[in-house]
């Protein structure tokens, strides 16, 4: 069974209310030293079988169709569940 | 004059937009999902509601259905002047024109991080919409608001340009509920067909069961509009 | 039916889930009934399991041999406190015992079955149920608290009825300690998460601190759904041959002993294995139930319907099966799984969220398929009802439970645990709250008004209350902050109900039998000032361990009051939970009997709202004020106090009073009335006026002089069957009679209108001032 | 200005609806060679100055703490945003 990773994060020129959110708990909390912080979503999906570059180039392709919104997010990384970032 | 009214998998407001329709003398034709085939109705409601839970992002798994498809098609391009199918998205449904890409921008997490639900103020800026043709440039009504992703963005260009181009439908007054670029409840594509709107006009047109200001019909003239607008194509 | 023979229905095999045979290994390893007899000896794991050695005993016996594992998961959840009723169903009978032929007249369906079913007329019913997630809640607030909603909208459905809204009343510990602001916006977060995601509007509900619930928030919820009578469907296995399907999400590992561990003893670390502790809510899922469920009834193609819920398949198995012909045979190897690693013991007790169980006939079977394919739901045949009157379970063939159905769903242990008023009562009782100081003067008097409307338990709700859908399904003629929820229910006439549910623990913690008559006399209050006629009770009985002999005392003392005070309204409970247990180590909480009041307008638009919109009404305060502080809101927010008796309870006034108001709706003759409960006159004079921002002009010398009482007692006592009405200046005398004629006292106050709550001779205070103290609080708090 | 990546996926064993609509609708978009599918979150934190062990042990207290629920879900990797996975 192989696992592709699918890293989508809010584009940078976009305001991102959860990740204002989360800075200010943080500072609450006595993390304040986190100056930003930015929330997206991590996907895993599997697959029957090897991680190959036809697998990944498929990932790629669903999740610019369905997994990110081109509009406000970017596909910031497609990779096997092995592979570095 | 037949409006159709999508039911996608978790949908809420379907049945109140059902009715909003009947109240404004217009004929509801309902609308299924996975049914490419949309009846030959006049014009198309997309309802509030959590359509497949809303997960991943709102809207996002209900543009793929066959029905939207279809509307995608009759809709036409979000910039042709000449007017497509007027399709009205509440809500969900306005979440669900933006993943469409028929209207553009997106709505992300509230600011505060909470569902609210409130009675909120608006002010019609163009009434030159299928939807809002009934209104008074200016007018201010009160229909509620209830969702846990309204805020609007876009990058500022684009904001200058629904500005410029006058496609701003409703802004919000007193109170931005949720953190809207520059208080944007709804938009509208360049001919006014297509409509997004993230207050429930659905749940003000019937006196005593709306919010409390004018009666709580304030809501109904989106739906005589589109009859009046239908009428006069 | 065998295995084989269901090939028969060729086309739909489908629906039969098909699994992997076992290896050899496993079927060594299997606990079987055969291996039950051969042997006898074998140590198990009852007490693990939450099991006494005489209940394991009963089991045994009842078997003549040790049971298999799976019997004994199916025992030990189904016998658990939380699904038996064991030590509070002696007392529960009073139920039904002091229900009257008459207050049955409108009861389609009583106590006993998923929810009872009431008789509005014009040929609609309803069915309303409230129930407790108490403990999964201050696990995981969020989820708790979601699944909670989730699993009384299921009992809902199985009815056969529509849900039409929620409500929720959730009692924290105090607002400024740091676990309430751990609980509190998980557990409203997941009654909004869930309810709005379902399209169920929230009509009301409670918000109430209280140390007490540091440590074991209360979060209780109630649905309501409506159909017309000849819809009712009752869950039952009958018919020889007929198809068990279970439909709905796919059974996970979640809260797996969670029904006998979570809520029959305090928490245990750990457990025996490594599944999720809690349950993930899904509501989209339930949504889709919920339409699927009514495309079923509608097309006529079920027998019955029964909700999974605690105890999951255990449940559903035994039950259907007890209740109907008696007999069922299950293959539990086709339940599809979210976990293939799972047990049978475990698939049999996993409370896996959102999955419904129906008996269909073999005709109907290609019906059903078709609409929960159209829905997207997955749906596999179990197994069949036969007339064996037992209930076999098997796992790949091999028999894992072979038990008389009756015997775990409805003949569990009963025990009549000993109870005592405890000593303490006496020093509770004696330490009155006359000597506490009081306001001196009218400036402060003015002064108390502000900073009362401002307590935790007196501010505005909205903070909570703006974060649910009240809107949705478009029949909502009233909710928060109104006294009671008001649905329509049929479009056309405007038939409709008002709901409201209420207790002060305070009260009840005071004397129990008449707190619950206080909490009885408050929902029906709230119901018959927004112009209601009550007509049925549900209630959530929330209490410590009922093997301390003086929470036992309390909860027989509560269970008494209740069916007492509902005999004497009239009207019958038609169903609700128990949840014991509810303790902070040895410290049980307040008892809690949460009681929901449901009543019928025939025109919801005759409604009557809490606050006046204009000004020009005629004020009058409705009913007798006595020196009653015991239990107050002034007494506790001001001086941490509690001791003496609870205000008196006057059922009949209340009956005067309600019937009164249900005449004042009925025939237009006032703008608004808001009853008084807790802060008293004081609190229901803000909030009326801070509803829509008109304010009142007061005099309080009539009834200072009727009732011989000082003016802080005239506002800030807690004395019952009253309320503040305002009249239309036209209807006053007609009203008057009104009042005359059902014996209820009327004092006149004055007159709506103006910008602030001004008090003849005494302090004028304006709406801001009030609006900022009692808008304030919550959010200055959860906020932070 | 450095950055802290933070990882988070809801535990195997806890029911993921999110996880289960992406492989539907991936099923629906032709893509059903991914049978399962879970979605997570991805935090990027940033930091004035170089991460090091002390900023990365700051930030997973940080994620244990307020960036995730420890009842169902598991922080499966904090790190410096150049690093591998
Ligand atoms: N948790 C809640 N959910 C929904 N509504 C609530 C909740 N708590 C309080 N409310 C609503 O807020 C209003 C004020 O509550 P409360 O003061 O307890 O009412 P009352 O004293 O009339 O019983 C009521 O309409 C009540 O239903
Ligand atoms: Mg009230």
């Amino acid at each position: 069974m192989g696992r592709v990773v699918i890293d989508v994060m809010p584009k940078p020129e976009i305001l991102d209310p959860q990740g204002k959110a989360v800075v200010g708990a943080l500072a609450r909390l006595g993390f304040a030293e986190f100056a930003g912080a930015r929330q997206g979503k991590r996907f895993e999906l599997e697959f029957e079988g090897e991680v190959d570059q036809a697998v990944l180039d498929r990932a790629r392709e669903a999740a610019q169709t369905l997994l990110s919104n081109p509009v406000i997010e970017d596909v910031v990384a497609v990779r096997a569940a092995s592979d570095p970032e | 004059m037949r409006i159709g009214v999508v039911t996608f998998p978790g949908s809420l407001d379907d049945r109140d937009a059902v009715r909003a329709v009947r109240i404004a003398g217009g004929t509801p034709v309902s609308l299924w999902h996975d049914d490419a085939d949309i009846k030959g109705v006049d014009a198309v409601v997309l309802p509030g509601g959590f359509s497949y839970g809303d997960y991943l992002r709102c809207g996002a798994i209900a543009r793929f259905s066959p029905v939207m498809n279809e509307i995608i098609r009759l809709a036409g391009p979000p910039d042709q002047v000449s007017s497509g199918l007027p399709v009205l998205g509440i809500c969900n449904g306005f979440q669900v024109l933006t993943e469409s890409h028929l209207l553009p921008g997106a709505l992300v997490r509230n600011e505060k991080q909470q569902f609210i639900c409130r009675d909120q103020k608006l002010r019609i800026e163009r009434t030159s919409t299928a939807w809002t043709n009934g209104y008074a440039e200016g007018q201010e009504i009160v229909i509620p608001l209830k969702n846990g992703e309204g805020g609007f963005i876009a990058d500022e260009s684009t904001l200058d340009r629904l500005e410029g181009e006058g496609r701003v439908v409703a802004r919000y007054l007193d109170v931005n509920p949720n953190g809207s670029r520059r208080d944007i409840a709804g938009i509208s594509n360049a001919s006014g067909t297509v409509v997004g709107l993230m207050p429930h006009p659905e749940h003000a047109t019937e006196a005593g069961y709306g919010p409390e200001a004018n009666n709580g019909t304030d809501g109904l003239a989106f739906f005589t509009s589109a009859l009046q607008g239908v009428l006069s194509a | 039916m065998t295995s084989d023979s269901i090939n028969t229905y060729g086309e739909n095999l489908d629906a039969l889930g098909a699994s992997a045979p076992l290896t050899e290994q496993q079927r060594q390893a299997l606990d079987t009934v055969d291996k039950a007899r051969k042997t006898p000896d074998v140590d198990q794991p009852w007490a693990a399991l939450g099991m006494k050695a005489d209940e394991y005993e009963a089991v045994r016996k009842i078997l003549d041999r040790r049971p298999t594992g799976s019997e004994l998961a199916m025992y030990s959840v189904m016998w658990s406190e939380h699904c038996s009723y064991k030590s509070s169903k002696v007392h529960l009978r009073q139920f039904g015992e002091k229900t009257t032929p008459a207050m049955q007249e409108h009861l389609l369906v009583g106590i006993g079955e998923n929810a009872g079913v009431v008789d509005i007329g014009q040929g609609w019913a309803v069915t309303f149920k409230v129930e407790s997630h108490n403990h999964p809640s201050y696990v995981e607030p969020y989820q708790g608290a979601a699944t909670g909603v989730g699993g009384i909208v299921r009992d809902i459905i199985s009815m056969g009825a529509r849900p039409v809204a929620v409500m929720d009343p959730l009692r924290f510990g105090a607002l400024d300690h740091p676990d309430t602001h751990r609980v509190l916006p998980g557990i409203v977060a997941g009654v909004g998460g869930y309810g709005n995601c379902l399209g169920l509007p929230n009509i009301g509900g409670e918000v109430s601190f209280d140390p007490c619930y540091q440590g074991n928030p209360l979060v209780n919820a109630l649905a309501v759904g409506t159909l017309r009578h000849e819809d009712i469907h009752l869950a039952n296995a009958r018919g020889n041959g007929n198809l068990v399907v279970l439909f709905g999400a796919r059974t996970g590992g979640d809260g797996i002993g969670g029904a006998s561990i979570l809520a029959s003893d305090t928490f245990t670390e750990g457990g025996p294995t490594k599944r999720p502790a809690v349950q993930v809510g899904d509501p989209f899922a339930e949504k889709v139930l919920i339409e699927c469920c009514l495309d079923l009834f509608k097309a006529d193609v079920v027998q019955g319907i029964q909700d999974l819920g605690a105890a999951g398949l255990s449940c559903a198995f035994s039950e259907l099966a007890s209740n109907g012909d008696g007999g069922m045979l299950v293959h539990l190897d086709r339940a599809p799984l979210r976990d293939s690693t799972l047990a049978p013991e475990e698939i049999l007790m996993s409370e896996s969220q959102e999955r419904m169980m129906a008996v269909v006939t073999p005709e109907d079977l290609p019906g059903f398929l078709a609409i929960t394919t159209r829905w997207d739901v997955e749906a596999t045949v179990m197994g069949e009802v036969t007339e064996t009157g037992r209930l076999v379970v098997l796992w790949h063939g091999e028999t894992i439970v072979d038990v008389p159905p009756r015997s775990v769903a409805h003949d569990g242990p009963v025990y009549d645990r000993p109870y005592a008023r405890p000593d303490w009562m006496d020093v509770r009782q004696a330490a009155v709250p006359d000597l506490l100081p009081r306001p001196q003067n009218d400036t402060e008097l003015g002064e108390l008004v502000v900073t009362m409307a401002g307590t935790p338990n007196l501010a505005s709700r909205s903070w909570v209350t703006d974060q649910y859908d009240r809107y949705v399904q478009g029949n909502t003629a009233q909710a928060m902050p109104d006294d009671a929820g008001v649905l329509r229910v049929d479009e056309s006439s405007g038939l409709g109900v008002a709901i409201a549910t209420d207790c002060n623990q305070r009260f009840a913690a005071l004397d129990p039998y008449t707190g619950a008559q206080l909490a009885l006399a408050e929902a029906y209050r709230n119901v018959g000032v927004a112009g209601g006629r009550p007509l049925a009770v549900t209630d959530c009985l929330n209490f410590g361990s009922p093997e301390d002999p003086a929470v036992m005392w309390q909860f027989a003392e509560a269970v008494r009051g209740l069916a007492d005070g509902c005999q004497q309204l009239g009207i019958p409970v038609t169903g609700g939970n128990v949840s014991l247990y509810n303790q902070t180590g040895t410290t049980a909480i307040h008892p809690t009997p949460v009681v929901g009041v449901l009543g019928v307008l025939q025109d919801v638009a005759r409604r009557t709202p809490s606050g006046w919109k204009a000004p020009g009404a005629q004020l009058f305060l409705l009913g007798t004020t006595r020196a009653e502080f015991s239990g107050s809101e002034w007494a506790w927010s001001q001086h941490e106090h509690l001791g003496g008796l609870p205000p008196a309870v006057d059922l009949e006034a209340e009956r005067a009073l309600a019937s009164v108001m249900a005449t004042a709706a009925d025939e237009g003759l006032v703008f608004a009335a808001h009853d008084l409960s807790d802060g008293g006159l004081a609190q229901a004079l803000v909030e009326a006026s801070l509803r829509h921002g008109v304010g009142a002009s007061v005099s309080l010398d009539a009834a200072l002089e009727r009732d011989g009482v000082d003016a802080f007692t005239l506002l800030f006592a807690e004395s019952t069957a009253r309320a503040v009405v305002a009249v239309k200046p036209e209807a006053v005398e007609q009203f008057t009679q009104a009042c005359a004629g059902n014996g209820v006292p009327l004092v006149e106050l004055g007159t709506t209108g103006g910008d602030s709550l001004a008090v003849a001779g005494r302090f004028s205070l304006t709406l801001d001032e009030l609006r900022a103290s009692h808008e304030a609080t919550l959010p200055a708090a959860l906020n932070a």
